[in-house]
């Protein structure tokens, strides 16, 4: 492949393509604690997000549904493989680390130690997709609004 | 004339030199710009016309001695002049210059439905309409407690005409039409539908939004009572549009905006508006963007609509012909009658994907729901990769697109 | 910084040669252009804004995945944020892009009142308003059986505090108050005005269009609830414009326009509006005006309005000596506080005359009765002739017209 | 004076100053048979015509109140010399007459052999002045309205 298609590799990564096609924690968790929607009216991604977060605030589940790109589920799957087992504040944290990482130029790395998030790194091809940054930040918006009980729905507008 | 030819040699694609912003390059490659549907390119005639307006003449309309607000409202008229002879309208102040089609359409909801809907009342839409043809009924109706029926379409994208009669009733105080689906292509049998209200006495508002950039629109042919257009659809400028409107209904209509402009004469007690059309047109007009619209309307006749309209069947009709060559490519929209406006999906790859993918190659499509979710629900889709052909563009377009589509398939293969 | 000279070669009147059409002739004489309250003319900047986006960058906005479409929205989006810093907002969903003043203020008069009102609430004006922060209210008033009450205003042109003050009772709903009088340049005592209106829970509409291309705004330091005004009299395009207002009163507000972008989803049976500022902004903008006025704050912030500020005061009390000394001349508005807008009669000489005489030797005034029909009623005169200026008139555009002053006393000798 | 002046000269000549300053049958018929309003909304001319027409449609008497410029006030105080003992017809006839005459480049003359429309040459140099043009025929408007019992108020918009 030529250097332009290298740019699109970077982007539909292997990682991404595997998590689109088959998203993992793709249901509904029905004891949910904390949930909240994110919807993306430019093109129409949706998805709602599901929460388990025990007495301790510590995130024990993750789930979510919805129809999106490849880059918004793919998103959506790393975040529910991201988030369990961390605390309240550490899974926030993420959020922030995650859109700090792909709307800014640099940044310094806000991500809890506990969490491992090598994996989304997958997602550093949006970076050079400006149009594109929305779809993947969508379900940490939906983190976000869910954790924070703000309204039940987020929009990445 | 002969047939146009969709090759890069037909005379029409000659336009194609007068569109500045085609000859870029996007993602380093020649852009292949396939989106007129959302938005259309200008020609330079356009671009020029607007920026020596306010190089040269610009100044405030009507209400200056001065031979710069004189030139002006000159200009700006000039281009009302010329809207109302490229639509055929029976007089000027049937052309009321507004912000562009949704705002058209809200004037008629607000300033002629919501006076006279009641309880019980209805008003008639179809699966097919932009959602500017949607909300400002819905509104309207939640407004005034009438009721908003919807008429089915098929699985080709058409408005199922039986179905569509039996909602006409006398109850239906308007019918709310587009002339051409932005969404699936599908132009609208307007006669036949038109025919069949006035028998009922039903008001007809036709959305022009994709009617004008594709095809001759006669507005006393169609017999509408209200049509709606915007201008940068038809290679104008943003902010400009029309809502043309038969002098006796706008006349019986109360204004829509206060403001200057749209009186004669201002009392605390007693105001008395303006005569057509400028009782709707409240305020400093967009007098730049409107000269541009004449200039567009000029370019437009110079080219010729009825070439415009064989050139962009034949070149429709070559990219169906390849996109159905297309291993997994589904055409959403297949109407009998259908104008120069592709939607498709490949495979099950999204289309925003699909968008991403194209643009990489420098080909503009548009991606999701087109302002039009209800087609998108009727047909279980997210939404389409939408490829729209306008004059400007030729066979090549279409080749480059096919191609583009091609990585895609590899990229998720 | 020394207060600027009223010369040639002060420092802000070198801003002239950045406006390509002060630099033409007009009946044979150099433009004097002097009518900058009705339309300000553009910096070549603005101009080429315009230009050049059409050219490289034009898409449609918000809804595009490919690259023209994404470069077109963040440089609409931009300009917002250019508003949005340029006047003090607190956030950016607080700046509503309209297509002027005039649609601004309908926009509060039926989403913020005409829910709200009932028989027996009031709409609180000054005798000195535009037709467009009059006739708005009349009709919402209509609509809702609510009452329009008027300030009056002193011989000087100046709102009568006093008056003003025993009419706001906590039966108004709303005031609406122009920061500037176009008419007469009475440049009102906001801050106070406000603090009153506060007190009594009275929510307050500014009518900026004056306001704007004269001094520096911050909404949050005015504490008004709503701030309406005009791209064009910002010496940025037509067919543009912003309502600001706090984002809790937007929040709260129902849809103005129904149409495409306003929405998030759209079901027949249940549609869901966007997030501010997007629930206001119903449809297609007009995007390249947008970029246009993004460009014209940059100009203005450049300038600096602090600088223009006092360029046009000391040039405006330039003007006021000249035209007092004139024999026969009767200025029309002396408020203490007045921006450099003037208005005055000469003898009996109808101002119609007087305007084509001026035009006759390339001075471009307005006359009549500047969409303010009441102030002229107030002062028992069928019309004025205003000289308004701008950032980029000098001490010789004030000669010129008191040049052209004396010949036309001898025509009318 | 200079050239320049000399095209000012044209518009108000002193004809026109002087009807302008003194407008004949400056006065409200109370015993009109006809009568409309014109108004000009750009400039705030506004002014009543008012007609005597006769049993046998011939016009006895014209008179006009209002305000307005001088090219406006002149036109309206011409026009009340003009139309009486004109048959309603040739009265009419003057409307298409003068608008011609001001708007149009060249225009074969339609005024009536009976009616005296020399002075009315007084008013050409509006032509130059296609702003003012409006002002010029505003009366005239009024005379038609009046004359076709159209809607009781003409604009010249
Ligand atoms: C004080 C004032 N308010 C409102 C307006 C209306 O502005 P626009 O015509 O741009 O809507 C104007 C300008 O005409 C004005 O001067
Ligand atoms: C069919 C149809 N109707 C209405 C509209 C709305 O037009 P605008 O956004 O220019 O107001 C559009 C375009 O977006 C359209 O395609």
């Amino acid at each position: 492949m030529n250097a332009d298609n290298s740019e699109l590799q970077e982007l539909y990564r292997d990682l991404i393509l595997d998590h689109a096609r088959n998203p993992r924690n793709f249901r509904r968790l029905e004891d949910a604690t904390h949930t909240a929607e994110g919807i993306n009216p430019l093109c129409g991604d949706k998805l709602r997000l599901y929460l388990i977060v025990d007495a301790n605030d510590q995130v024990i589940d993750a789930g979510f549904e919805g129809s999106g790109c490849a880059i918004s589920m793919a998103s959506a799957s790393l975040l529910t493989e991201t988030v369990p087992n961390l605390s309240v504040t550490e899974a926030d944290a993420c959020f922030n680390s995650v859109t700090d990482r792909l709307t800014k130029q640099s940044s310094n790395d806000t991500a809890p130690a506990t969490a491992d998030l090598s994996k989304l790194k997958a997602l550093d091809g949006v970076r050079t997709h400006p149009s594109r940054i929305k779809c993947a930040t969508l379900a940490w918006h939906a983190l976000h609004a869910a954790l924070n009980h703000s309204p039940s729905s987020a929009t990445t507008e | 004339m002969n047939q146009p030819q969709v090759t890069e040699t037909s005379d029409i694609t000659y336009c194609r030199s007068d569109f500045p912003a085609l000859h870029q390059e996007v993602n380093g490659h020649p852009l292949v710009y396939l989106d007129s549907a959302a938005s259309g390119q200008q020609p330079a005639s356009v671009i020029d016309a607007v920026a020596r307006y306010q190089r040269e003449d610009h100044a405030n309309v009507h209400r200056g001695v001065h031979t710069l607000s004189h030139r002006a409202t000159e200009l700006y008229e000039g281009a009302r002049d010329k809207l109302c002879d490229f639509i055929n309208a029976a007089s000027r102040a049937e052309i009321v210059l507004t912000s562009g089609t949704t705002e058209s359409i809200n004037l008629v909801a607000q300033s002629y439905c919501r006076p006279i809907l009641q309880a019980g009342d209805q008003v008639l839409i179809t699966w097919l309409e932009h959602h500017s043809n949607i909300v400002p009924w819905q509104l309207v109706c939640e407004q005034t407690g009438a009721e908003l029926l919807v008429a089915p379409i098929n699985d080709r994208g058409e408005v199922e005409l039986n179905e569509l009669r039996k909602l006409m009733t006398e109850r239906v105080k308007l019918l709310g039409i587009g002339h051409v689906s932005n969404a699936l292509g599908s132009i609208n049998p307007l006669h036949e539908i038109i025919a069949d209200a006035r028998k009922l006495g039903i008001t007809v508002l036709v959305d022009g939004a994709q009617g004008m950039p594709h095809m001759n629109v006669d507005v006393q042919a169609l017999d509408c009572d209200f049509y709606a257009f915007s201008g940068h659809k038809m290679f104008g400028p943003t902010g400009t549009g029309v809502l043309w409107g038969r002098e006796a209904l706008l006349e019986a209509m109360p204004p829509y905006k206060g403001g200057g402009d749209m009186i004669l004469e201002v009392n605390f007690d007693n105001t008395v508006f303006n005569e057509l059309p400028y009782k709707f047109e409240a305020g400093t007009p967009n007098i730049s963007g409107t000269i541009g619209l004449g200039a567009a309307v000029d370019y437009l006749q110079s080219v010729g609509m009825p070439n415009i309209h064989e050139h962009e069947k034949a070149l429709h009709r070559y990219m169906v012909g390849k996109l159905e060559a297309m291993d997994g490519l589904r055409l959403i929209g297949t109407a009998k009658n259908q104008a120069s406006v592709q939607s498709f999906m490949l495979n099950d790859i999204h289309p925003h994907d699909l968008g991403t993918i194209l643009d990489h190659q420098g080909v503009a499509v548009r991606t999701g729901h087109h302002c039009a979710m209800p087609v998108m629900q009727r047909f279980g889709i997210p939404g389409t990769v939408r490829a729209s052909l306008g004059l400007y563009n030729n066979a090549s377009d279409v080749d480059q697109l096919v191609t583009a589509l091609e990585k895609a398939r590899q990229v998720f293969a």
